[in-house]
């Protein structure tokens, strides 16, 4: 049996037991695929699962407008997965409410996305790839690395190009808010384009630091092709690397930069490398 | 639940992205974009993320109304297409067809722009049928069906990122047409050489490799001397001038009268940028020229048009892939609404109304006689509104805020006998309608735009018209039938099935062809796959001609009483007269007051302030506005958005005219500037 | 506020301290023409009466809404000017009062144009400041004038007998059945060398003898707490009884439990292998056998798991040490130990006087520590003698393990119940440095064995010292939520939600040091909600909200916002 | 570190990192008053900086920071209470872990991270305010300014030379 067919029968079960109300995936709509909730059996015949397509944030807004006791199935990717659970840990969507349907991306789309973890926690069918590094991709190296002035050169011809559509903030799967600090002329000038694009982009970046799940949505909607998610790559790694955490992956977990202090940290018994970042001698 | 994802067409610029309206209980609530559109790829601009904001407008027209005492007052469907067709048909009994005037629509579908002429043509018997087309690629159309033989683009968006070298001329594609914006990047990340010309230091000029910041209205002289530094460079395609284009003698004549120093001076670039920026475009392998209203609204824009054909003819960039001649459409269907016949001088398909052969085919096709005699055009219907002019019918265009010297429009329309306008909300122009039909929006509605690339495409209608209000498809099936004409269509595909039997370059043109990515004409036949460039071995006239441009300088430069150049245009956030994105509440707050940008200097001069109020004044009229002050305009300039009802730009523009296309010189005028 | 020109500025000459080095009328010029400032007046010395005066009457001027005073520092006479001027009736949320003095004129003496300019920067930003300072929420709180004790050791008593001299009602709660604690285990307490009769007798018949001041519960079980400085509602059951009271502070004086050393040392497995408090049992029943003795000190503690020092371990084993021979005097008692820590003169003269009867130290080190020999009965322990680098075997009647205080088991609850942190060990956190006696909860203090082991004395200090801090706020009268703090010395704004923006994502709720913010439903969505009495406008919340709905009126993003233009514009 | 007061007749002007600007975020309970002692010992300091004072550095936003920079700001310091010394119950310690996250995103895009200077616990004295901030000015006078960084976005070659 296909991936598809696989996530086809399941989707199909769940709808026939009663299990959920709706299911939200990929429907073939005059040979092309758009979203679709499926909340007959019969419907279901028209499921696909390419291309990936970003869903956790409709499920999250079908949820919220829902009567309660809506109960929704997702066909969701890693990326969504773990969007879906930094929504639930920031109170935006019930996870009971929620089944996922998970399916692992493959090799290729991994690469594309630079995704280290192009699979939900749990699949209901196909085989896992690896992920990649993502310092390990060419273009990424180009952005991340130089001297200031070269990453300065490149970035702002990058940023210098955004037309200010907010496309970036639409499709991200973690941007909820309503209104939106972007929005707002005391953080990025309104009206202008690329003005004040600088603090729109660093601004949307920092806010995704401890949140991002790298699912590359900017970077694909982006019209003036920005590669947005390489602004996120050295967050993520200083994370990993110091916190050991990773957005998305862990329910339980809450972001290290809004947790108590953890045991040994900033007490007499181990002191933060980084106390005075002059000392540190940078 | 009842929720549901509607692949549709964005209703905004020519470009033509694919958006997916998401419907919840009979209301559109969210805009996606459409990852699997052949042009957008999952991107869209400001403008297309808020498509649906506007549509469910408590502004919007729910009723026919009819002006009575100077107070609208309701009536049914029955007494309003009653009244339109009397009033209608008494004027052409009282004054003959011809004191009838149209105007149809770049906003609504080709189907409702056939029906619109058809019931011009047909059943008023007069030509007078025209759009806003005039307003924004009238000389395109003119100048490059005479050079070429096709008015339309003559390349694909895709065809962009393969380029080596681009020339943007007079475009702020950045913010006009955004996605077609990111194509031409993707060239430049390609290793694309970028050149714009421009007076202003636009959003393009900013991420350009080269911006050439000439002298407002001077791209005649810039392109003659960049055509004559490739002649003295033996830079230019003697195999292809030689083989596929006629008039290069008279050409080469006409440029030696010029010299370089002169050429210049007059455009204000030195002749070495000028130089160096004619060697890129000719050495390159394949290059595209872009170009807009920058062009085009000028009393010499049809002249403009020829010298751009004439640069990539002497180049012989034209007629392959990945380089061309790119005029970007306006509107979302501005491009069909010329196809399908919105024009005075032309039946669908550009076939000439002057023309026998096509007079008797379209005669016997509607089964009327026709008039032979070319209409009148938007900007010579409104010079003779009130006097030979005595009836007027607009669907969906907002004259007042879109064409020049509205001070004078405000004069002449009420002096019309009767005045019909179909829009979707009381815009500056219905008001002065004696009757007002309340229309669908393009989320209402079935039918095809197509886009500036010549790519017919299907939309897709996802929620029911507010109110009474019915789609433009059934207002005219019923005033059709008022006139005794086929008025009983079963839906649109068959009225792209009547277009398809009449007009050549869309005989393969059918609603089941067209789910997926669209048709781009020509499509000659139902198996022709459409056609990605124009022009591959042979014109369309048969070779392509050069053509001597007639220079003539803006008519109105700065003097002691009026210092200032005045430029208009666009801006991102909103759209042509702001009916739609001034009531999207999203697209309003991004910007929601009316501006004026001023050079540093000419503000210190005047002891101008960010933000501060300022007044704006011409020999026609004066708006007040606020500033903004940057450095991309030119000292001595000034650009104001033409979006603003409470500050109309079009009060202050002339209605000079381009004597070729009746385009009117909407980018250059004399101006003052006052504090407060 | 925000209107357009409704700043008065002053300028402070100070008598030339700040007119010496910044050109005040160039200042004046620039500000005069700044939008938002409608006057500016340039005086001598803005903290003496009569400017103090002019400030006052000028601001009648029913159009002006704030003040911004170009002076010195707030810890110089910038904050006594502002409450100078409060008592003129001028709310101190409408008076900035910007420091070009310590912060401009002093520190760039040598740079007079540089001084100049970042004046005027800095009076730009004092008025950006000003304008968008909005009226900060306020809540009043009436303190009930009942204080709950929750242990009856010796800190807690302690702390209800100094209340109740000050006439206050005392709720005391203890689980045991009588007062006393620890102390009830110990035959004499080091290093005063009393009974623990004796030593807590006075205190308890102040108590007792309070006709009713004191309300005593023994035997008792906690069961919730709620609410908050100056007013908590506390359940708790008494015997068969359940018991619901009001009160407007808690002391938390549930001190710790001893530690039992868990097989360590044989201890359970051979006889005469005993803790110190199982040797005080015997001391109390006068049964001590055997005159070999060997202490083993930091049993348990000091360790990975428990990387701490119990601080009084070293001076119980000295009494006990003492004890000992005061039985037996020819008795041979070792202390193994790996250091001994008696800090200050009168523990330094305890251990003194040990080692001068002839109690024998000796250090062992914490990777070989002693080994307990013996078949059924102790025999000897053997050791590694750090100081001589050998193995020594000394032979032994009794050792006695001195096991270290630990958190009681049931801190955890307590902790939740009253919303206080807990350190790493599981003792109660308090406050860092100048407040050690209060919690992160304002109006719940800690003291005694509970915050950290202490020895009797301290614990009696401590309980007294909670006292005081637990009277002074319940004996102010009515208190403005937004002068509550322990911290505020100065007036704070405190956060404020806009409920329409929030998006209920709970960043504030986990950041908040004071738990003051929280999710509440409303309308159908989780929206944050700050509990304005716990609020201490730190202003973490405001960092990682999303979308700026959460805001210190008085400190806003917009203010901010805008002081970082004032920086940005001069000059360009 | 020399004390620099007006009675030792050493004043030195510091004109490095002129015409930059400099905010500091100041902890009222810790860098505020380090600042204070500074100036009431007349010591001379470079004129670059401008000091905000905060309640508690868990106050400043890094939207704020990033906007500083953006908006021309060449350096940004933060100054608050040494991490587990915090007034309030360790705020300081999440934010400094925030504007730590910070860093690296300054460096991806060469805003350069040591445009923000971090120090939490030096400052509570006047003579280590001072030393603190004579180094981050001096630093920040030898960096280009930020302008320079917002005026590379403006990259066309404009015939007429007018740059932003």
């Amino acid at each position: 049996m296909s991936l598809r067919e696989e996530v086809l029968t399941r989707v199909k079960a769940l709808l026939k037991d009663r299990r959920v109300d709706g299911v939200l995936g990929l429907s073939l709509f005059e040979k092309e695929p758009v979203p679709c909730l499926f909340e007959d059996p019969f419907d279901v015949d028209a499921l696909v699962i390419e291309p990936k397509w970003l869903l956790a944030k409709l499920a999250m807004n079908i949820l919220k407008t829902a009567p309660q006791e809506y109960r929704l199935g997702l066909v969701c990717r890693g990326c969504d997965d773990r969007a879906v659970t930094e929504l639930a840990k920031r109170n935006q969507l019930d996870r009971n409410r929620l089944t996922l349907l998970g399916i692992p991306c493959t090799a290729e789309q991994a690469r594309k996305c630079l995704c280290s973890t192009p699979y939900p926690r749990e699949i209901v069918a196909g085989e896992r790839v690896e992920g990649m590094y993502p310092m390990n991709d060419e273009q990424a190296q180009l952005f991340l690395t130089g001297s200031m002035e070269e990453r300065m050169k490149r970035w702002a011809r990058e940023l210098n190009r955004c037309i200010k559509c907010y496309g970036c903030r639409n499709v991200c799967p973690i941007c909820v808010c309503i209104p939106c600090k972007l929005e707002d002329d005391l953080w990025v000038k309104r009206g202008h384009i690329p003005a004040d694009m600088v603090s729109y982009h660093l601004i949307r970046a920092f806010h995704l630091s401890d949140t991002c799940v790298s699912c590359a949505g900017c970077t694909d909607t982006c019209p003036v092709n920005i590669p947005l998610m390489l602004l996120q790559v050295s967050m993520r790694e200083t994370l990993k690397s110091q916190y050991a955490y990773e957005p998305g992956l862990d329910p339980e977990r809450v972001s290290p930069v809004l947790t108590e202090q953890e045991k040994g940290e900033g007490t007499l018994f181990q002191e933060p490398a980084w106390i005075d970042s002059l000392r540190g001698g940078s | 639940m009842n929720l549901n994802f509607i692949k549709t067409i964005c209703p905004y610029c020519g470009t033509g992205c694919g958006i997916i309206l998401q419907v919840k209980g009979g209301r559109a609530v969210t805009t996606l974009a459409d990852r699997s559109h052949p042009v957008s790829r999952g991107g869209l601009c400001i403008k297309g993320w808020t498509a649906h904001e506007f549509i469910h407008h408590p502004d919007r027209l729910t009723k026919p109304l009819l002006k009575k005492n100077g107070k609208f007052k309701e009536l049914s469907w029955d007494e309003a297409i009653g009244l339109a067709a009397d009033r209608l048909k008494e004027t052409v009994k009282a004054h003959g067809p011809d004191a009838v005037a149209s105007l149809s629509s770049a906003r609504c579908t080709n189907e409702e722009n056939y029906l619109f002429q058809k019931l011009i043509r047909a059943g008023l018997g007069t030509n007078n049928v025209d759009h806003c087309a005039r307003l924004c690629h009238g000389p395109t159309a003119a100048a490059m069906a005479y050079a070429l033989g096709s008015g339309a683009m003559t390349n694909s968006i895709a065809d962009f990122s393969g380029a080596e070298c681009i020339l943007i001329i007079g475009s702020n594609a950045a913010e006009t047409h955004p996605i077609i914006m990111g194509e031409i990047y993707k060239a430049r990340d390609n290793g694309a050489v970028l050149v714009v010309v421009d007076p202003r230091r636009t959003e393009v000029a900013n991420n350009a490799d080269m911006h050439l910041q000439i002298n407002s209205g001077t791209d005649i002289p810039l392109i003659d001397a960049m055509m004559k530094l490739i002649l003295d460079a033996s830079l230019e395609n003697r195999e292809f001038i030689a083989s596929r284009t006629d008039g290069f003698t008279e050409m080469k004549e006409y440029l030696s009268q010029r010299t370089l120093e002169e050429l210049s001076r007059e455009c204000g670039i030195p002749l070495e940028d000028i130089r160096k920026v004619a060697e890129l475009y000719a050495r390159a392998r394949e290059a595209s020229i872009v170009f807009c209203m920058g062009i085009t609204q000028h009393a010499c824009g049809t002249s403009n048009v020829y010298a751009i054909c004439n640069l990539a003819l002497l180049c012989g960039h034209v007629g392959k892939p990945h380089s061309g001649i790119c005029p970007l459409r306006g509107q979302n269907n501005v491009q069909g609404a010329c196809d399908v016949g919105a024009l005075p001088n032309v039946y669908p398909g550009y076939q000439a109304v002057a023309d026998e052969k096509n007079h008797a085919k379209f005669a016997q096709a509607w089964g009327r006689d026709l008039s032979r005699k070319p209409g009148l055009t938007v900007t010579e219907i409104f010079a003779a509104a009130g006097t030979t002019v005595r009836t007027l019918y607009t669907m969906g265009e907002n004259p007042l805020l879109s064409d020049p010297n509205q001070g004078h429009l405000m004069e002449m329309i009420p002096k019309l006998d009767f005045f019909i306008a179909q829009d979707l909300f009381m815009t500056e122009t219905a008001r002065y309608a004696d009757l007002v039909l309340p229309a669908a929006c393009y989320a209402e509605k079935t039918g095809t735009f197509t886009n500036t690339e010549r790519r017919i495409q299907l939309l897709r209608k996802a929620v029911d018209p507010p109110g009474e209000a019915k789609d433009d498809f059934s207002i005219l099936c019923l005033l059709l039938k008022a006139f005794g004409l086929k008025g009983d269509y079963a839906d649109p595909s068959e009225v792209m099935d009547e277009i398809a039997a009449l007009t050549p370059i869309m005989a393969g043109v059918h609603f089941d062809r067209l789910g997926t990515h669209g048709l781009q004409w020509p499509v000659p036949s139902d198996d022709h796959p459409g056609t990605r460039y124009l022009h591959k071995d042979t014109f369309t006239r048969g070779k392509g001609l050069f053509v001597v441009p007639k220079y003539t300088p803006p008519k109105e430069m700065p003097d002691e009483n009026y210092p200032f150049v005045l430029n208009t245009g666009r801006m991102f956030s909103h759209y042509h007269t702001g009916t739609m994105t001034r009531r999207s509440p999203f697209l309003d707050r991004e910007v929601d007051k009316p501006f004026v940008e001023i050079h540093p200097a000419d503000a210190a001069r005047l002891g101008i302030v960010e933000g501060g109020g300022v007044t704006v004044t011409t020999r026609r009229g004066s708006i007040e506005t606020f500033a903004r002050i940057t450095t991309r305009v030119m000292e001595g300039s000034l650009f104001a958005p033409f979006h603003f009802s409470e500050a109309p730009a079009n009060a202050l523009t002339i209605e000079e005219l381009d004597p070729d296309s009746k385009m009117p010189e909407l980018k250059v005028c004399a101006a003052r500037l006052e504090k407060g | 506020m925000g209107n357009d020109r409704s700043i008065r500025c002053f300028l402070c000459r100070c008598h030339g301290e700040i007119s010496r080095v910044i050109d005040l009328d160039e200042v004046a010029r620039a500000l005069k023409s700044h939008p938002g400032v409608r006057s500016l007046d340039v005086r001598n010395s803005l903290c003496l009466e009569e400017d103090m005066d002019v400030l006052a009457s000028r601001v009648e001027d029913p159009d002006a809404t704030g003040l911004v005073l170009g002076a010195c520092s707030l810890y110089a006479r910038g904050d006594r000017i502002r409450t100078a001027l409060e008592e003129k009736g001028i709310s101190p949320d409408t008076v900035e009062v910007v420091d070009i003095r310590e912060g401009c004129s002093w520190i760039h003496h040598g740079q007079p144009r540089e001084a100049t300019t970042k004046a005027i920067d800095l009076l730009r930003m004092g008025v950006a400041l000003q304008r968008h300072r909005e009226n900060p929420d306020e809540v009043m709180v009436d303190p009930v004038r009942e204080v709950f004790v929750l242990g009856a050791g010796p800190a807690g008593i302690s702390a209800a007998a100094s209340l109740v001299r000050l006439g206050v009602r005392v709720h005391l709660l203890d689980r045991a059945k009588s007062p006393g604690g620890l102390l009830n285990l110990v035959k004499r307490i080091a290093p005063e060398d009393v009974t623990s009769d004796e030593y807590l007798s006075q205190k308890q018949q102040t108590i007792f003898a309070s006709n009713g001041g004191v309300s005593h519960y023994p035997g008792a079980k906690l069961i919730s707490a709620h609410g908050s400085a100056g007013d908590f509602t506390i359940s708790f059951s008494s015997g068969k009884t359940e018991h619901a009271i009001r009160v407007g502070a808690v002391i938390v004086a549930t001190g710790a439990k001893i530690l039992m050393p868990d097989g360590l040392y044989r201890h359970g497995n051979l006889e005469g292998v005993l803790t110190g408090i199982e040797l005080e049992r015997r001391f109390k029943a006068g049964q001590l056998e055997g005159n070999r003795v060997v202490f083993i000190q930091c049993v348990g503690v000091r360790d990975r798991k428990r990387p701490y020092c119990s601080a009084i371990c070293c001076i119980v084993s000295l009494k006990q040490a003492c004890q000992v021979l005061d039985v037996d005097p020819q008795a041979e008692v070792f202390v193994l130990h790996r250091d001994i820590m008696c800090p200050g003169s009168v523990l330094e003269k305890y251990y003194r006087d040990a080692m001068a009867r002839g109690v024998r130290f000796l250090r062992y080190e914490q990777d070989r520590p002693p080994v307990v020999l013996g078949d059924e009965n102790v025999d000897s322990v053997e050791v590694y003698d750090a100081l001589t680098s050998e193995m020594r075997r000394i032979k032994a009647d009794l050792v006695v393990l001195s096991t270290p205080l630990a958190p009681h088991d049931d801190a955890g609850r307590i902790a939740e119940l009253f919303g206080l942190n807990r350190d790493e060990h599981g003792f109660y956190e308090v406050r860092t440095l100048m407040h050690p006696l209060e919690t992160k909860r304002e109006g719940v203090f800690v003291c005694g064995s509970a915050r950290w082991p202490v020895l009797g004395r301290s614990a009696v200090l401590q309980g007294e010292a909670a006292a005081m801090k637990a009277y002074e706020l319940i004996s102010r009268g009515t208190l403005a939520a937004s002068r509550l703090s322990t911290y505020r010395e100065r007036k704070f704004s405190l956060a404020r939600v806009d409920h329409e923006a929030c998006t209920g994502c709970g960043n504030c709720v986990a950041v908040c040091p004071y738990d003051a913010c929280s999710l509440e439903k409303k309308e159908g969505a989780l929206k944050s909600t700050v509990n304005l009495i716990r609020c201490s406008g730190c202003g973490s919340c405001v960092s990682v909200c999303p979308n700026g709905s959460i805001q210190l009126p008085g400190h806003s993003a917009m203010a901010i916002g805008e002081m970082l233009k004032a920086v940005c514009e001069q000059g360009s | 570190m020399t004390d620099r007061t007006e009675d030792s007749g050493n004043i030195q002007v510091v004109l490095e990192g002129a015409g930059r600007k400099i905010v500091v975020f100041a902890c009222t309970w810790c860098a505020l008053i380090g600042a204070d002692g500074a100036g009431k010992k007349r010591i001379s300091l470079p004129a670059t900086f401008r000091v905000i004072p905060v309640e508690c550095i868990s106050r400043v936003e890094a939207d704020a920071v990033i906007r500083a920079f953006t908006s021309g700001i060449d350096g940004v310091a933060v100054m608050g209470c040494h991490l587990g010394g915090c007034r309030h119950n360790g705020a300081n310690l999440r934010s400094a872990r925030k504007l730590e996250l910070l860093k690296p995103l300054l460096d991806t895009v060469g805003i350069d991270s040591r445009r923000l200077f971090t120090s939490y616990g030096t400052a509570h004295e006047y003579h280590q305010f001072a030393q603190a901030i004579e180094s981050f000015c001096s630093q920040i006078g030898e960096m280009p300014p930020v302008s320079a960084w917002s005026r590379s976005f403006v990259r066309a070659m404009s015939a007429r030379g007018e740059n932003e």
